[in-house]
């Protein structure tokens, strides 16, 4: 099947892992994803006020984009993800909002149609965790995986109704599909600083110490995040285990990337 | 209506979030990953704006603390979402004249190699109008 | 037409103060009907009450009409002269004179006019009045009981004494429930099993009461007085008559790791078993999805070691219908899920407990023989962090949790931080509260010595986040007083849980017909005057079942509750008010309008044969108003379209017969 | 102009009776003129063949007459119905006035019906004959050979112009495609009332309900008014009248009999098409069922079977009976 | 001068466990009311009728109030949510056909609340007093 892909600021220059594999990945998993022409910027955080509306308009020209294509809306970074899963849910909540944005509109009305999925809601309503076994070539066996969710991939949740925000396991089961064993820490839904970091470094290493040690206290050699802010942050602030993009595992374990001695 | 009560209003419009239906127990602040960069902690948001108590709020560096990480939102037992009035008080000072907090050239000193964009527009989205 | 007798009431001067009541009793003989009119000093006086019987008699009356005061006053004193007259007590109406006239106008003209007219549309409504005799049913004189806890045993016991029959069905292999679970009781701290078991021995050896247990209520049919219902008695697989209680069974079951559920998870019981000790009845249970033999036919092992021969593979559920005058609801409480609760990451290890897990692990019986050892690696816990308000006292579109307050958290808290720091003085105990509520006997006396004895840490705040690192519990906090985020480093980590009506209730209320809350609670006929009753006539409610409770406050209901049941099981029948109503059912159409706004469930359907003018005959389908169950509000007869429905004593004609008498 | 046309109709209908799923078949036959169609029970095709009529006066609403005649016929009896008289069946459901399984209900699509009053207006009285020719109807009266090109949109009944659904919400089978519910504007009639003054209301009121002469054809071709016997005719309701005697009599008859059939009226219209003083009934059913929405949400009688209808229902937080008067109408 | 002279007629439906006992109150505390306010007792208000209250209008009341038991107190649990409804639907009719608003009125009245029903129907019949003589909704032939 084919659905539209937003890939988002940063996948295009510092997580080209995040682009590249996931892409190839799909393919693999019979999944094409057909990049948004000309897509804007999503900005990264999404305003919670009501009367925010131009920091929005990106979002929902993605949403409207696919709505004529009609195919559902894939993003991979948790922060794209989470703007404009929040845009789409204000579109279809708040008339008041939806209205004014509209008015920005230039072909046609947008009012939340767009079903929105993350890659590994994908992975997982759409492919399904066991087709994605059956495609697994290279098994991660033995391999002591933590995954790290962050916020934005579940809160909240009432909008991202993506799994359990306090107990998630979707990014678990992928890692059980690719053969790998999860770590399951508390931690893992608690936020790395984020942009703090400009400000506070200081603020923003408090949090992903904690993470990362959290997840070593509970056996992990490895971490994977599915957004680059948070890789950034547990990586400066010195974690002493790999941290990497989901992606890059997923396309380990199909077979699709090119360096394959991981 | 005076500008106290004008304020009190226009966030509680802005953030959609009606603050008297906090009971007080904290869970908020319990919960924040920023509280200790905040001077005015999450539950002392609900409480003050409650209270019309905002020009405190408007100048304070808390504004800039918070994560927008949503976590006091989903973890609030009384569905209040102070995340929500942080981000309407933030914008409601933010939008003054020249009230921006970062601009381009404060940029170069935190840039490294390893930087992702996102970082910057995230900052921005937060720092600026 | 009737024979109207007229009696005007001076009442002293309080009625002939400002009413001229000679003009009022001379004005009234006059009106339609009326052959008789008089006055006199004291209407309710035995003279005033023997004119009135003389003039039955002379004037052979057959409708009575009282200018006196409001009828909630002396209506019924005059119903009973009326009777002793040989008159049907309905046959009167009384005109309120007093305190809807006399009492509120000054002037005498303007009194004594008003007077009149109340004279005259009582007399308008009596000409209208037909004799009504209240309908009778009779009474069972058994009492059922729904559950099987501390609740459901105080209520048993209390009719049981009163000489009244009582069963108690109860879904779990032995009656005791929650109470039976709890280690020490708030605020006396006397040990639950020492106060709970000598009752459930003295619901065994009682002759009158008969337990059902591990069975459930299938089917209830019929109403007050009368009711009909089916018990579901499940299969143990053991024969109740005749196991011992040996044990012997269960000593030698191969299938030792069934999760025991008395223990609430905690260890491990056999596939068969007896809950505990004290059990009542003292009977041993198959649990059928553990049990090899029931199974696959293998093993067989308790069947060859019971001396009684009491295992019998082969038994079936077994269905009891039995006839019942009242029933008592007590079906109790649970914790409610923790599983959206994970910021306390109860899912995530062993050493997030519930209180209600706490309770069994300081219980002389619990997994760890009382010994508060940690669940995770049975070592002993230094730092305790209990959590209040858990699911609790949440918002309505908060997804989860519930609106209430549970009531029972704050004092079971105190009291388990308490016996704590008393058995265990070297552990740092800290209480995470929103308030603390403690209106009681002796409760807040309780929960300051808690603090000011105990050395209990209270801390007003929420804990936000639970991390386990290692063996520890990382709790992220906060104090609201010290406006601090606090970091604790615990050892175990207990949740108060919100309790909920126990998932039985819901499909029980339909089957009686009871009405519940939002939150499937029972509601009561009325929230402060008749708390222990439910709306449907017969049907008593018993503890938690209503709200949350805690044990005294349980007790004290369940002893309402039966002295309800025991007042109407007195009764050899029931005489209903006869001012019910009824359903002409040539007019009815048979709509249903009437049934949905009946808040009793007083009114069926019948499919009626009807004779058609064309000698055809038709069946239609029409209300039937069973007056034994109705209470006389009168609200079918509003929403009925054909006016089939009417009110005894109220009816249409006779309110519009005042309607008009005033407005002439 | 109807997209279904008789032939498409008899032939279905015999059919049906062909292969016995029904027995005999409710219907519209020819009346006196070509205008006034009535219902009638059909037994076989001749029947059929010579009286059975379809066209743009097929207005009836035969729910009601399903109470009645599901007796007279053994074995199933077919019902044409279109999406407006579909509420109706399903309320009769709820009300449990007859029996489903001896109707064969089959749904058909309708353009709308056209109301003769608004077509003598156009080629005056006296008509003698109506022909049917493609978007268009030829009347002929009996002052002018000519007959007068009508086209029935331009005399749509009021009903048919605020249309609230082309959707069947009950058949056995459908003929013709499914329709959707619309969002119809029938309440700006109420609406305009409501923003008078009350004077101007009672004088409105007082012009239409005086030219009431108690026929009570609103009544009995009313799908909800199918009392056993209705409170007007009985002597012991205490209500009982059957002359227009002043003008409140008109006022409690209209009043009641709007109250009864809150929350049961689908505001199918019959009441106001058979009236012969063309006065405004379905304005005071309407009333209701707009206060109804307003206070206590959205509700469409016969929308499904088994709804529970406002006024047999409540919640904790109603409206208070003070309240309704100051929701911006204009008095006060 | 004459609309001095002028006492209106109102009728008074009490449901018999609150709003009449609260009527009683009234007379035992001597609060005084216009004598024009005679009272009928229904066992609730769930009982009246809209018919009745048509009647009442026919026969020449100039006003017309039911009292019952407040919501979530009535006697038999709900019959006070129905009339809540019922006359809702009724008086926004009335008020639809023109007839004066203010000659209706549903109030909730406890048994404990006689100092209310006093005020209440002192205000009623105020109100109703200043209308005048109910025109629009009699029976001519019901006038003496």
């Amino acid at each position: 099947m084919k659905v539209s892909y937003f890939p988002g600021c940063t996948l295009k220059n510092k997580a080209k892992e995040l682009d590249v594999y996931s892409v190839k990945s799909a393919e693999v998993l019979g999944i094409t994803l057909e990049e948004i022409e000309n897509w804007q910027c999503c900005g990264g955080v999404f305003s919670t006020a009501r009367d925010e509306v131009a920091t929005k308009l990106s979002s929902v020209r993605a949403l409207k984009y696919a709505l004529d294509k009609n195919q559902p809306l894939v993003t991979v970074c948790s922060a794209c993800h989470n703007v404009i899963k929040q845009t789409n849910y204000a579109m279809q909540n708040d008339k008041e909002f939806a209205d004014k944005v509209n008015r920005y509109m230039a072909d046609g009305q947008y009012n939340g149609e767009t079903q929105v999925y993350n890659y590994l809601e994908m992975l997982r309503d759409l492919v399904g965790f066991d087709a994605v076994k059956e495609k697994v070539v290279n098994s991660l066996k033995g391999k002591k995986i933590a995954a790290y969710y962050g916020c934005l991939l579940l809160r909240p949740n009432s909008v991202m109704k993506m799994d359990d925000p306090e107990n998630p396991t979707i990014m678990e089961d992928l890692i059980k599909a690719m053969g790998a064993e999860p770590i399951v820490y508390a931690k893992r839904n608690e936020c790395c600083g984020g942009y703090i970091s400009v400000e506070s470094p200081d603020a923003a290493k408090k949090n992903s110490n904690a993470i990362i040690a959290n997840a070593k206290a509970a056996g992990a050699e490895m971490i994977i995040t599915a957004c680059p802010l948070c890789k950034y942050n547990l990586v400066k602030n010195g974690a002493d285990i790999p941290v990497v993009y989901f992606t890059e595992l997923l396309a380990e374990a199909l077979g699709v990337k090119e360096d394959t001695n991981g | 209506m005076d500008n106290k009560e004008y304020l009190r209003e226009e966030i509680i419009r802005r953030s959609g979030v009606n603050p008297s239906k906090c009971m007080r127990c904290g869970k908020c602040s319990a919960t924040c990953p920023a509280y200790d960069e905040m001077e005015y902690h999450p539950h002392q948001f609900v409480n003050m704006v409650e209270s019309g108590d905002i020009e405190p709020l408007l100048n304070s560096e808390s504004l800039y603390k918070c994560l927008s990480c949503f976590a006091c939102i989903d973890r609030c037992p009384r569905n209040v979402e102070p995340a929500k009035l942080v981000e309407a008080v933030r914008l409601t000072a933010i939008r003054k004249q020249g009230a921006n907090r970062m601009t381009a050239d404060d940029v170069p000193p935190i840039i490294d190699e390893d930087v992702p964009p996102q970082l910057l527009v995230s900052a921005f989205r937060k720092y600026t109008k | 037409m009737q024979r109207v007798g007229v009696f005007v009431c001076w009442c002293g001067s309080n009625i002939a103060g400002t009413v001229d009541v000679e003009a009022v009793s001379e004005a009234l003989k006059s009106e339609p009907g009326v052959v008789f009119s008089t006055n006199y000093q004291y209407m309710c006086s035995q003279a005033g009450q023997d004119m009135i019987k003389d003039a039955v008699k002379e004037h052979n009356l057959t409708g009575i009409v009282v200018c006196s005061c409001s009828p909630r006053m002396h209506e019924a004193t005059f119903r009973k002269t009326a009777a002793a007259a040989g008159l049907n007590p309905y046959m009167v109406e009384i005109a309120n004179i007093r305190e809807q006239c006399s009492w509120v106008h000054k002037d005498m003209l303007t009194g004594t006019e008003k007077a009149i007219i109340l004279g005259k549309a009582a007399i308008a409504k009596v000409n209208l009045n037909a004799p009504l005799t209240p309908g009778e049913s009779p009474v069972t004189k058994r009492a059922l009981v729904i559950g099987g806890g501390i609740a459901g045993i105080q209520t048993a016991l209390d009719i049981a004494d009163a000489g009244f029959p009582v069963d108690i069905v109860e879904k779990k292999p032995t009656i005791g429930g929650k109470m039976a679970q709890l280690d020490k009781t708030f605020p006396t701290l006397d040990c639950a099993a020492c106060i709970l078991t000598p009752k459930m021995v003295d619901v065994a050896q009682n002759e009158k009461i008969r337990i059902f247990s591990y069975s459930e209520v299938s089917e209830i049919k019929g109403f007050v007085g009368n009711f009909d219902v089916t018990i579901k008695k499940n299969a143990r697989f053991v024969k109740e008559d005749v196991c011992t209680g040996c044990g012997a069974c269960v000593e030698k079951c191969p299938m030792k790791k069934v999760p025991n559920e008395f223990n609430l998870g905690m260890d491990n019981r056999r596939a068969i078993y007896i809950p505990f000790a004290q059990a009542v009845p003292k009977v041993a249970t198959i649990d059928p999805n553990a049990c090899n033999m029931l199974k696959n036919g293998k093993c067989g092992l308790c069947a060859r070691v019971c001396t009684a021969g009491a295992i019998d593979y082969t038994q079936k559920d077994e269905y009891i219908e039995e006839k019942y005058g009242a029933i008592v609801v007590a079906t109790g409480f649970n914790p409610i899920s923790m599983d959206k609760f994970d910021e306390f990451a109860y899912n995530q290890s062993k050493d997030v407990i519930t209180s209600l897990e706490f309770e069994r692990l300081t219980n002389a019986a619990g997994p760890t023989a009382g010994k508060l050892l940690r669940p995770s690696d049975g070592k002993h816990p230094h730092t305790i962090v209990f959590v209040q308000c858990v699911g609790s006292r949440c918002d309505a579109c908060a997804e989860k949790g519930k609106e209430y307050c549970s009531k029972i958290c704050c004092m079971y808290t105190a009291k388990h931080a308490m016996l704590t720091r008393d058995k265990y003085p070297d552990t740092e105990v800290y209480v995470f509260y929103i308030d603390v509520r403690t209106p009681g006997k002796n409760f807040d006396e309780f929960y300051r010595r808690a603090v000011e004895e105990y050395g209990v840490k209270y801390i007003k705040g929420m804990v936000g986040k639970v991390t386990p690192e290692g063996d520890v519990l990382k709790v992220q906090a906060s104090d609201l007083i010290a406006n601090k985020q606090l970091h604790i480093d615990a050892d175990l980590v207990v949740l108060a849980a919100a309790i909920e009506p126990d998932k039985s209730a819901r499909p029980l209320a339909t089957m009686l017909t009871a009405s519940m809350d939002t939150n499937d609670f029972f509601t009561e006929a009325h929230p402060k005057l008749r708390p222990v009753e439910s709306p449907t006539a017969g049907v008593f409610l018993s503890g938690a079942c209503q709200g949350p409770k805690d044990i005294p406050e349980t007790v004290s209901q369940a002893g309402a509750a039966a002295s309800k049941v025991i007042g109407l099981l007195a009764k050899d029948k029931l005489t209903g008010n006869p001012c019910v109503a009824h359903s002409n059912e040539l007019m009815c159409n048979g709509c249903s309008s009437c049934e949905r706004v009946c808040p009793y469930g007083a009114i069926t359907y019948i499919d009626k044969e009807f004779r058609m003018p064309d000698r055809t005959t038709k069946i239609r389908r029409v209300a039937s108003v069973n007056p034994a169950v109705c209470q006389g509000c009168g609200a079918c007869t509003v929403t009925c379209p054909s006016g089939a429905m009417d009110l005894n004593g109220f009816a249409n004609l006779q309110i519009m017969a005042e309607v008009d008498a005033i407005c002439k | 102009m109807q997209k279904i046309t008789r032939e498409q109709l008899i032939e279905k209908a015999v059919s049906l009776l062909a292969d016995g799923t029904v027995s005999c078949v409710l219907g519209w036959s020819k009346g006196e003129f070509d205008y006034d169609v009535t219902p009638a029970l059909f037994n076989n095709e001749e029947e059929l063949k010579a009286n059975f009529v379809f066209n743009d006066f097929c207005g009836v609403n035969f729910s009601k007459y399903l109470i009645s005649k599901t007796n007279k016929c053994d074995g199933k009896i077919l019902v044409f119905l279109k999406p407006c008289d579909t509420y109706s069946f399903n309320q009769l459901l709820t009300e449990h006035r007859f029996d489903r399984e001896k109707v064969y209900a089959v749904g058909i699509p309708c353009e709308g019906m056209a109301d003769i009053a608004k077509v003598k207006q156009i080629c005056g009285d006296g008509i003698s004959s109506i022909a049917f020719d493609g978007e268009k109807m030829a009347v002929t009266t009996l002052y002018d050979d000519a007959p007068v090109m009508i086209s029935t949109a331009d005399v749509l009944a009021e009903r048919c112009v605020n249309c609230k659904s082309k959707k069947h919400v009950a058949f056995d089978e459908l003929m013709g495609d499914e329709g959707e519910v619309i969002d119809s504007n029938r309440f700006d009639e109420v609406e305009k009332l409501e923003a008078m003054t009350p004077d101007e209301r009672f004088a409105f009121w007082q012009n239409e309900l005086s030219r009431c002469i108690r026929c009570n054809a609103c009544r009995d071709v009313c799908p909800a008014c199918t009392c056993e016997k209705c409170v007007f005719d009985n002597p012991n309701s205490g209500v009982e009248n059957k002359s227009p005697a002043n003008s409140f009599e008109e006022k409690m008859f209209h009043i009641i009999r709007a109250f009864h059939v809150a929350g049961r009226c689908t505001d199918c219209g019959e009441c106001s098409r058979v009236c012969p003083q063309n006065i405004p009934l379905h304005l005071l059913n309407r009333k209701f069922i707009k206060d109804m929405n307003e206070f206590y949400g959205e509700y469409q009688a016969g929308a499904e079977v088994g709804l529970r209808a406002p006024l047999v229902d409540y919640t904790l937080t109603d409206i208070e009976p003070g309240e309704v008067f100051d929701r911006g109408d204009s008095d006060a | 001068m004459q609309v001095n002279e002028y006492k209106p007629l109102i009728v008074a439906f009490c449901c018999n466990w609150c709003s009449y006992a609260g009527a009683d109150l009234a007379g035992n505390n001597r609060l005084n009311y216009p004598a024009e306010v005679k009272i009928i007792r229904v066992p609730c208000s769930c009982r009246v009728n809209p018919m009745f209250v048509l009647r009442a209008f026919q026969r020449g009341a100039d006003g017309v109030i039911i009292c019952g038991c407040h919501p979530g107190d009535c006697h038999y649990t709900s019959g006070n949510y129905y009339t809540r409804r019922r006359m809702a639907a009724l008086f926004s009719m009335l008020d639809y056909l023109g007839i004066e608003k203010e000659r209706t009125r549903v109030e909730w009245v406890s048994a404990a609340e006689g100092a209310k029903f006093a005020a209440t129907m002192n205000d009623f019949v105020e109100k109703v007093t200043a209308l005048g003589e109910n025109k629009r909704l009699e029976d001519l032939r019901c006038k003496k």
